[in-house]
C-alpha cells in the first residue's frame, strides 16, 4: 500500500526523466505512448490504492510513507513523506484519471508537432509535480509541487514558443501565481514558527490548541495562505492570467487550466481548513471573493469570442464557486464541485482542442457555426458537457454539485441570503454562456468547413468524459431526496461535516428555484442566440459588453498600478546610479586633473604671477591676522 | 653721519625690490627680465647693508659680497642662456618658449 | 647728510622706473647703471665704502657691461616693432596692482615695526674681512665653487663654434 | 600535509603549466586539469571524516613560519572549508574543459594564472592565519587581473583595473584591521600573534571592535560584492573571458570570510552591525533584482543576478541562527554553481552569436535546443525553483531572517517575485520568441554538454538530497554561534568598566 504511494508520483517523474532524456530520439509517438503509459500506471496504481483505503475504512483514515529526510536544519526537519486520506484520494484520483484520458487525446492531437516527445515530457512532469502537490504531507513539500505545477504550466502554455504572445503570456502566468505563492511561503513561515513544525497533519492538530479562534496571527496566517491560493486558482484580484494562459495546446488547458492546478487552491484551503475555520474573518473573505470572481467571470465569459476564453471565464467563474463553498465551510462540497467539474470541464477544453484542430486553429466562435451534423460525436459531447456546465437539473452531475454548493452558501453556518444571490445569478450567467457558446458553435449556418476527421485517440476520452459529467453527480444526491451521500461521507474521515442552521426542508424549495432559473437561462440564449438574435445586437456592441470582454480592465489596472512603474523605474536606472559615483570619482580627478595642468602652460611670467600672487597673499594674511 | 631712520630704508629698498618685480611681470624680453632681477637682487642686499649698520655688525656686508657673487654668476649663466635661445628660437619673448608645458 | 640720502633714493627709483620701463634695451640700460650707481652713493652714505666701491665696480661695472655686450651682439639696441607688440600697456595694471598690494603690505609691516634705536655704528672693511674668513669661511668657499660653476657654465653654453645644441634645447 | 599538498600541486601545476606553454598549447591545458583532478581526489577522503567528525578541525597543521612576528603556517579545514574546496575545485576544473578550445592566446601564461587564483582561493579557505590569510587574500588579485586584463573582451583592461583598485582598497583596510587586532591582542595578553584561534575572543572595547570590524567587512563586502561596491562585478563578468567564473568563486571568499572571521572576531559589533547588514542585504536583493531586469546585456544581466542572490548570503549572516546560516553555507554552493553555468551560457550565446544584446537575440530554442533546455533549467534554478539547491538555501535563509526579523524577511521573499520576472524575460527574450535572425549556430558540443550535466546534477542533487551538505556544515554553523555565546559568557563574568580601562592605555596611540 504505502509503497504505491510512493510510486503514484514517481513513475510520472520516471516518464519525465525518460522523455526528457531521449524523447528526442524517438520516433513516431512512441514518446506519446510513454508519457500516456506512466500516467495510466499511475492511475492504475490510485484505483487499487483507492480500493485499499477504501477496505480499511473507518479504522484507518490515513496513511503515510515516508521516502527520505529531505531537509534537517537547527530544529526545522524536513521530510520527503506522501500521506494519502480521503481527499488527496479524490484529487489523485481525477488526477491521473482525467491525466490519462489527455494524454491519450494529447498523441493525436500533438501528433506532428515537432516537440512532440517534449510536450509528454512537460505533461508528465506536471502529473508528478501535481500529485506531489495532493500527496504531501508537509507544507514544504506541498511548495514543491506548488511550484513544480507553476513551471509546467509556465513551460506548456509556452510550448509554442514562438509565437512571442504565447511567452508573455506563460510569463505573466508564472508571475501571477509567483506572487500568490510568496505569500504562502510567509504563511508556511509563520506555521513553522508558531508549531515548531511543518507537517500538516501535526500543524492542523496542534492549531486548535494554541491558536485562539479569531486571533491576529490566525488571521494573518490563513490570510498569507490564501494568497497562494488566490494566485494559483486565478481568483480575485489575481485572476487576469488564466484567460491568457489559453495559448497553451487545448490539452494543457484542459489538465492544468480547468481540470487539476487552477484547483490545487481549493485544495490547499480544504487541506488547511482548521486555519480558515480559526480565521472567520478569512473565511468569510473566501466566500465574497469567491463569488465576486463567479460574477465578474460570468459576465466576462458571456462577451468572449474565443471559444477557449470563454472557457477559461468558466473555469474561474467555476471556481468561484468552489471557493465559496470552502468560504461558508461545505468543505466536501466544494470538493465534489472540483471533481465534476473537472470532468465536464476537461471534456469541454477537449472538444473545443478538437473543433479548433479540425478547422485550422479557428478560435472564434461566431466564425464556426453548424457543426452540429459534421461532427456529431464531438456535439453530443460537448452538449452534454455543456448541460453539466450550466447544471441542468436532473440529468446532468453539474447540477447535483452546484445545487449543493447554492444551498450551502444559504444555510450554513456562515452563509448568507447575498452570497445565495450571487450564486444564483451566476448560475443564470452559466446557463446562459454555455449555451451561447453551443449554440453559436453547432447551430446556425456553417461558417468554416472542417478539414479533417477527428481519429479515436480523440473521441475515446470525450466520450468517457461526457459519461461522467452525467453520472458523477450520483455519488452524491441532495440530502433531501434521501441519505445517498457516499461522496460526503467519504470526506467527512478528513473534512467536518457542514453544518445547516436552516430548515432542511427548504433545500427542495431552493432547488426548485434553481432549476427554474437555469432553465431560463437555456431558454433565453435560445431565444437570443438562435431565434432572434438581434434582441441581443446593441447589447454585443455596447460599451458594457467591452468591458466586460476585457474582463473588467483588470490587466489596466495592473499595467499602470504596477507594470508601467516597474518598467518605468527599470528603465530610468538602467545604468545603475551607483556607477555614478564610480564614473564622478574618475571625473572629478581628470577635472582636476586638466584644471591644474592648465596653469602649467610654459609661460614664465604666468609662474612668476602666481608667485607674486601667493607672496602677497601669505603677507597680507600675516599683516592683518 | 647719516640719521635717515631704517625703516625709510627699508621703504626704500623694498620699493626697489617691487620695482624690480613689477619689471619681471610686465616685460616679455628676456633681458628686461634678467635686469630687473638684477634689480630685485640688488635691492635686497640694500638691505643687508641697512641692517647691519643699524646693529653694528659685519655680517649684513658679507651677505652683500655674497649676493654680488650669486648675481654675477647668475647674470653670467643668464647670458650665456640667452644667446643660444636667441640663436635657437630668433627670439626674446618668453612666452614664445614654453617648452615646459604640460602636454596633454 | 640727510639730504644727500633722499636726493640719491629719488634718482635711484626714478632711474629704475625708467629702466623697466623703457622699450629701447640700451636706454634702459643705461638708466639702470645710473640706478646702480645712485644706490652706491647711498651704500656709501650707509659707511659701507667698502660695498659701495664694489657696486659701482661689479654691478655698474662688468655685469652691466656684459649686458650691453648681449644687447649689442644681439642688435636689439634700438626701439625695435617686437618690443612694442610685446610692451602691453595691461600688464602694468596687473603687476601695478601686486606690487601696490605688497608695497600697503611693506608700509604696514615696516610701520608697526618696532626697532630699537641703536646709535649706528661704522663698520670697517677690515671687520668684514674677519668675519668673511673666520665665521663664512665654508659659505666663502661655496661661493669660490658657484663661481667656477658659472664661468664653466658660461664658457660652455657661450661656445658657439659647434653646431651642436644643448640638449635641453634641442628640438624634437 | 595534505592541505600543504593541495597547494603545492597547484603551484607546480601552474609552473609547469607556464613552462610548456611556450612550446605546446595543449599540454598546459592538461598539466592543469591533471592538477585540479588530483586535488579533487585529494580532498575526497576527507568527506568521509566530515560526515562522522563532527567537534573538532578535520585537519591541522601549524608550523612555525616567521616566529618573531608571531606568524605561522596555520592551515585547517573543516566542513565549511572543505565544502568550497570541492566547490572551488569542481569550478576550477570547469573553468578548464570550458576554456579549453576557447582560450588560444598564451595558452601557457593563462593557465599559470588560473591555477595561481586558484592557489590563492585554496589557501583563502584554508588558513588559520591572518597573515597567511592576507597573504593569500592578495594571492587571488594579481593573477585574476591578468586575465581580467589579458583575454578579456574590448574593455577589459579598464575593468581590469578597477576590479584591482576596488578589491586593492578593501583588502588594505584588512590589512590595518588585522594589524590593529594583532597590537591591541599583543598589548592585552602580551602574546604577539597573527593565529586566528588565539585572537578569538580578544578583549576590547566596543566602539574599537566595531571599527576593526568594518575593516574587515571593507574587504569581504566589496568581494560579495554588496550595494553599492558591486559596481566591478558587473564590468568583470561582461568583460572578463569564461574562465572568469573564477570570480564568481571569489565572492565566495567573502562570503566565507564574513563567516570565519567577522562573526567569531567581532561577535557583538557584527551583532550592532545586524540591522545595517540586514537593511543592506534586502536593498541588494531587490535593488539588483531591479537592475537585472532592466539590463539587456546578458552577462551584466548575470552579475545583477549575481548581486542580487548575494543579498540573501548577507541578509542570512546578520540573522545569526543555525537556520539562517545553514542557507548561508547552502547559498554559497548552489549560487557559485548556478550563476556559473549561468555565465557559462551567456559566454556559449556570445561566441556563437558575436553579439550579448538580448533584444538581438530571440527565437534561439529551435536553433540550440540543448542550451535551451539548459538556460531554462538554470534560469529555474536562479529563481528558487523548489528542486533546486537554491531553493533550500533561499529558504533557509528567509526562515532564519524571518525568526528575526520579519519585515526583513518579509521585503526578501519580495525577492522571489522579482526573481521570477528578471529570469523569465532571459527566457523570454533569448529562447522564445521568432527568430530575429536566421542564426547558424551549433550547439553544444560534447565537452560542454559534459561540464551542464555535471552541474545540472549537483544542483539538482542538492535540492533533493541537500542532507550531506547541511550535516557537513552543522558543527561549523554551530562553533561560529557557538562563539558568539562563549564571549557572551565571557562579556558578563568581566565588567564592562574594567576592560575598558584596561584598553584605553594602549589605544592612545590609535586614537591619535
Amino acid at each position: 500500500m504505502t509503497t504505491y504511494i510512493g510510486l503514484i508520483p514517481a513513475i510520472p517523474f520516471l516518464g519525465f526523466l525518460i522523455l526528457g532524456l531521449y524523447g528526442q530520439k524517438m520516433h513516431g509517438k512512441i514518446a506519446g505512448y510513454i508519457g500516456t503509459g506512466a500516467v495510466g500506471i499511475s492511475a492504475f496504481l490510485t484505483f487499487m490504492v483507492a480500493a485499499r483505503y477504501l477496505n480499511g475504512l473507518p479504522e484507518i483514515k490515513s496513511y503515510t510513507v515516508t521516502l527520505w529526510q529531505w531537509i534537517s536544519a537547527g530544529n526545522l526537519n524536513v521530510n520527503i513523506s506522501f500521506s494519502l486520506d480521503a481527499l488527496s484520494l479524490i484529487f489523485i484520483f481525477v488526477i491521473t484519471f482525467v491525466g490519462f484520458l489527455i494524454h491519450m487525446y494529447s498523441i493525436e492531437f500533438m501528433a506532428g508537432d515537432e516537440r512532440f516527445s517534449k510536450f509528454f515530457a512537460y505533461m508528465n512532469l506536471f502529473v508528478g509535480s501535481m500529485l506531489v502537490l495532493v500527496l504531501a504531507n508537509n507544507m514544504l513539500v506541498l511548495y514543491m509541487g506548488w511550484e513544480g505545477v507553476g513551471l509546467c504550466s509556465y513551460l506548456l502554455i509556452g510550448f509554442w514558443y514562438k509565437e512571442p504572445e504565447n511567452g508573455y503570456a506563460a510569463r505573466k502566468a508564472f508571475i501571477f501565481t509567483r506572487v500568490g505563492d510568496t505569500a504562502m511561503i510567509l504563511g508556511i513561515f509563520l506555521l513553522f514558527l508558531n508549531f515548531g513544525t511543518l507537517n500538516i497533519h501535526q500543524i492542523m492538530q496542534q492549531a486548535p490548541e494554541k491558536w485562539m479562534t479569531g486571533s491576529a496571527i490566525a488571521t494573518v496566517t490563513a490570510a498569507l495562505l490564501l494568497g497562494g491560493a488566490l494566485g494559483k486558482s486565478a481568483q480575485l484580484p489575481l485572476q487576469s492570467w488564466l484567460p491568457d494562459a489559453m495559448a497553451g495546446p487545448s490539452p494543457v488547458s484542459a489538465l492544468i487550466h480547468a481540470a487539476t492546478m487552477v484547483t490545487a487552491g481549493v485544495y490547499l484551503i480544504a487541506r488547511t481548513h482548521i486555519l480558515f475555520a480559526l480565521a472567520p474573518v478569512v473565511q468569510t473573505a473566501v466566500a465574497v471573493i469567491g463569488a465576486a470572481t463567479l460574477l465578474i467571470a460570468g459576465f466576462s465569459a458571456l462577451a468572449q469570442h474565443d471559444i477557449k476564453r470563454i472557457l477559461a471565464y468558466s473555469t474561474i467563474s467555476q471556481i468561484g464557486y468552489m471557493f465559496l463553498a470552502l468560504g461558508v465551510g461545505a468543505w466536501s462540497a466544494a470538493v465534489f464541485h472540483f471533481m465534476i467539474h473537472a470532468f465536464f470541464k476537461a471534456l469541454l477544453f477537449l472538444g473545443a482542442g478538437a473543433i479548433i484542430l479540425a478547422l485550422d486553429e479557428e478560435h472564434d466562435i461566431f466564425k464556426m457555426g453548424g457543426l452540429r451534423k459534421k461532427m456529431p460525436v464531438i456535439f453530443i459531447t460537448y452538449l452534454v458537457a455543456s448541460a453539466s456546465l450550466a447544471a441542468l437539473p436532473l440529468v446532468t452531475a453539474g447540477f447535483y454539485s452546484k445545487d449543493q454548493i447554492l444551498w450551502y452558501s444559504f444555510s450554513s453556518q456562515s452563509g448568507g441570503l447575498w452570497l445565495w444571490i450571487a450564486g444564483i445569478f451566476g448560475a443564470f450567467l452559466t446557463a446562459l454562456y454555455s449555451f451561447r457558446m453551443v449554440f453559436i458553435t453547432f447551430y446556425g449556418e456553417a461558417k468554416t468547413e472542417p478539414s479533417m476527421k477527428v481519429g479515436k485517440l480523440i473521441l475515446i476520452p470525450l466520450v468517457v468524459l461526457a459519461v461522467l459529467s452525467v453520472l458523477g453527480g450520483l455519488v452524491e444526491l441532495p440530502q433531501a431526496w434521501g441519505n445517498f451521500r457516499p461522496f460526503s461521507n467519504l470526506l467527512h474521515n478528513v473534512l467536518p461535516a457542514t453544518t445547516i442552521h436552516k430548515k432542511e426542508g427548504l433545500e427542495v424549495v431552493f432547488e426548485l428555484i434553481s432549476a427554474t432559473i437555469v432553465l431560463i437561462g437555456v431558454y433565453l440564449a435560445y431565444l437570443f442566440y438562435i431565434k432572434k438574435p438581434w434582441l441581443v445586437k446593441s447589447y454585443e456592441h455596447s460599451r458594457l459588453n467591452e468591458f466586460f470582454y476585457r474582463g473588467w480592465d483588470f490587466d489596466k489596472v495592473y499595467d499602470v498600478l504596477l507594470v508601467k512603474p516597474i518598467v518605468w523605474l527599470a528603465e530610468i536606472d538602467e545604468k545603475d546610479f551607483f556607477n555614478w559615483f564610480n564614473t564622478g570619482v574618475s571625473k572629478v580627478a581628470l577635472f582636476g586633473n586638466r584644471v591644474l595642468s592648465l596653469t602649467q602652460n610654459g609661460k614664465l611670467r604666468w609662474y612668476l604671477m602666481s608667485f607674486a600672487i601667493g607672496i602677497a597673499l601669505i603677507l597680507t594674511y600675516m599683516i592683518y591676522r | 653721519m647719516l640719521t635717515v631712520p631704517l625703516k625709510i630704508l627699508l621703504l626704500f629698498a623694498g620699493t626697489l625690490f617691487l620695482l624690480g618685480l613689477a619689471g619681471l611681470l610686465v616685460r616679455r624680453n628676456i633681458i628686461f627680465m634678467l635686469m630687473s632681477i638684477e634689480i630685485m637682487l640688488n635691492s635686497a642686499g640694500l638691505v643687508f647693508i641697512a641692517a647691519g649698520r643699524h646693529w653694528g655688525q659685519p655680517d649684513g656686508q658679507v651677505m652683500f659680497i655674497f649676493i654680488l657673487a650669486v648675481a654675477a654668476v647668475e647674470v653670467s649663466i643668464g647670458l650665456a642662456l640667452i644667446l643660444q635661445v636667441y640663436h635657437h628660437y630668433k627670439t626674446l619673448d618668453v612666452d614664445a618658449i614654453s617648452k615646459l608645458r604640460d602636454h596633454n | 647728510m640727510n639730504i644727500f640720502f633722499y636726493i640719491a633714493a629719488t634718482v635711484a627709483i626714478t632711474t629704475t622706473i625708467l629702466a623697466i620701463s623703457r622699450r629701447n634695451a640700451i636706454h634702459a640700460l643705461l638708466n639702470l647703471i645710473l640706478s646702480l650707481l645712485s644706490i652706491s652713493v647711498v651704500l656709501y652714505l650707509l659707511d659701507a665704502q667698502f660695498i659701495a666701491a664694489l657696486e659701482v665696480i661689479i654691478y655698474a661695472g662688468a655685469i652691466m657691461v656684459l649686458f650691453i655686450f648681449v644687447t649689442m651682439i644681439l642688435n636689439i639696441g634700438l626701439e625695435n616693432k617686437q618690443e612694442k607688440k610685446w610692451y602691453n600697456p595691461r600688464m602694468w595694471f596687473v603687476a601695478a596692482f601686486f606690487a601696490g598690494i605688497l608695497f600697503l603690505d611693506l608700509i604696514l609691516a615696516v610701520k608697526n615695526a618696532q626697532i630699537q634705536p641703536v646709535a649706528a655704528q661704522v663698520i670697517h672693511s677690515k671687520q668684514v674681512g674677519i668675519s668673511m674668513f673666520t665665521t663664512y669661511l665654508l659659505a666663502v668657499e661655496i661661493a669660490a665653487v658657484l663661481l667656477m660653476a658659472g664661468i664653466i657654465g658660461a664658457f660652455h653654453l657661450g661656445s658657439q663654434e659647434k653646431k651642436v645644441m644643448h640638449r635641453f634645447l634641442e628640438k624634437k | 600535509m595534505i592541505l600543504i599538498d593541495l597547494i603545492i600541486v597547484l603551484l607546480i601545476g601552474a609552473i609547469l603549466a607556464w613552462i610548456t606553454g611556450k612550446w605546446n598549447s595543449v599540454l598546459p591545458r592538461i598539466i592543469s586539469l591533471a592538477a585540479l583532478v588530483v586535488d579533487l581526489f585529494l580532498i575526497i577522503p576527507e568527506v568521509v571524516g566530515a560526515a562522522t567528525n563532527q567537534t573538532k578541525w578535520l585537519v591541522d597543521i601549524d608550523l612555525s613560519w616567521i616566529p618573531a612576528f608571531g606568524i605561522n603556517l596555520h592551515l585547517a579545514l573543516d566542513g565549511l572549508s572543505l565544502m568550497m574546496l570541492l566547490l572551488t575545485f569542481f569550478m576550477g576544473i570547469v573553468s578548464v574543459i570550458i576554456s579549453w578550445k576557447e582560450i588560444n592566446k598564451r595558452v601557457g601564461f593563462f593557465h599559470f594564472n588560473l591555477l595561481m587564483t586558484l592557489t590563492g582561493v585554496v589557501g583563502v579557505f584554508l588558513s588559520l592565519d591572518l597573515f597567511l590569510f592576507y597573504f593569500f587574500w592578495e594571492l587571488m588579485l594579481v593573477p585574476l587581473y591578468f586575465m581580467i586584463g589579458i583575454w578579456g573582451h574590448k574593455n577589459s583592461t579598464a575593468v581590469a583595473y578597477k576590479f584591482f583598485l576596488y578589491t586593492q582598497a578593501g583588502g588594505l583596510l584588512m590589512l590595518i584591521s588585522i594589524l590593529a587586532l594583532y597590537f591591541i591582542h599583543g598589548q592585552t595578553t602580551g602574546v604577539y600573534t597573527f593565529d586566528y584561534l588565539q585572537l578569538i575572543g580578544t578583549k576590547m572595547p566596543a566602539s574599537v571592535a566595531f571599527l576593526l570590524m568594518l575593516g574587515f567587512l571593507a574587504a569581504f563586502l566589496v568581494k560579495l560584492p554588496m550595494i553599492p561596491l558591486h559596481t566591478w562585478l558587473t564590468e568583470v563578468y561582461s568583460e572578463a573571458p569564461t574562465a572568469v567564473l573564477l570570480s564568481a568563486l571569489l565572492l565566495k571568499t567573502g562570503a566565507y570570510g564574513l563567516f570565519r572571521f567577522v562573526v567569531p572576531l567581532f561577535p557583538f559589533a557584527a551583532r550592532s552591525f545586524a540591522p545595517v547588514g540586514m537593511v543592506l542585504g534586502v536593498i541588494a536583493i531587490l535593488y539588483g533584482a531591479k537592475l537585472a531586469f532592466a539590463q539587456t546585456d546578458l552577462k551584466r544581466l548575470i552579475a545583477y543576478i549575481s548581486v542580487s542572490h548575494v543579498g540573501f548570503i548577507l541578509l542570512g549572516i546578520f540573522a545569526f541562527n543555525e537556520i539562517a546560516y545553514q542557507g548561508v553555507v547552502m547559498q554559497m554552493l548552489t549560487q557559485g554553481i548556478s550563476t556559473g553555468a549561468l555565465l557559462i551560457m551567456a559566454e556559449q550565446l556570445s561566441e556563437r552569436l558575436h553579439t550579448r544584446d538580448i533584444n538581438q537575440m530571440g527565437g534561439l530554442w529551435e536553433k540550440v535546443p540543448i542550451m535551451g533546455t539548459i538556460g531554462l533549467i538554470f534560469t529555474m534554478a536562479s529563481l528558487g525553483l523548489p528542486g533546486f539547491g537554491n531553493f533550500i538555501a533561499e529558504l533557509l535563509v528567509l526562515l532564519g531572517v524571518f525568526k528575526t526579523n520579519v519585515t526583513a524577511a518579509v521585503l526578501a521573499s519580495l525577492g522571489l517575485v522579482a526573481a521570477a520576472i528578471y529570469s523569465l524575460r532571459i527566457l523570454q527574450k533569448v529562447f522564445y520568441g521568432r527568430k530575429s535572425k536566421n542564426w547558424e549556430i551549433h550547439d553544444l558540443s560534447i565537452r560542454e554538454k559534459l561540464v551542464a550535466g555535471s552541474m545540472i546534477i549537483i544542483i539538482v542533487g542538492m535540492g533533493l538530497f541537500p542532507k550531506p551538505v547541511l550535516n557537513i556544515a552543522k558543527p561549523v554553523v554551530l562553533k561560529s554561534l557557538n562563539t558568539q555565546n562563549d564571549s557572551a559568557f565571557l562579556k558578563s563574568q568581566e565588567s564592562k568598566t574594567k576592560v575598558m580601562a584596561e584598553n584605553t592605555c594602549f589605544l592612545k596611540p590609535l586614537n591619535r
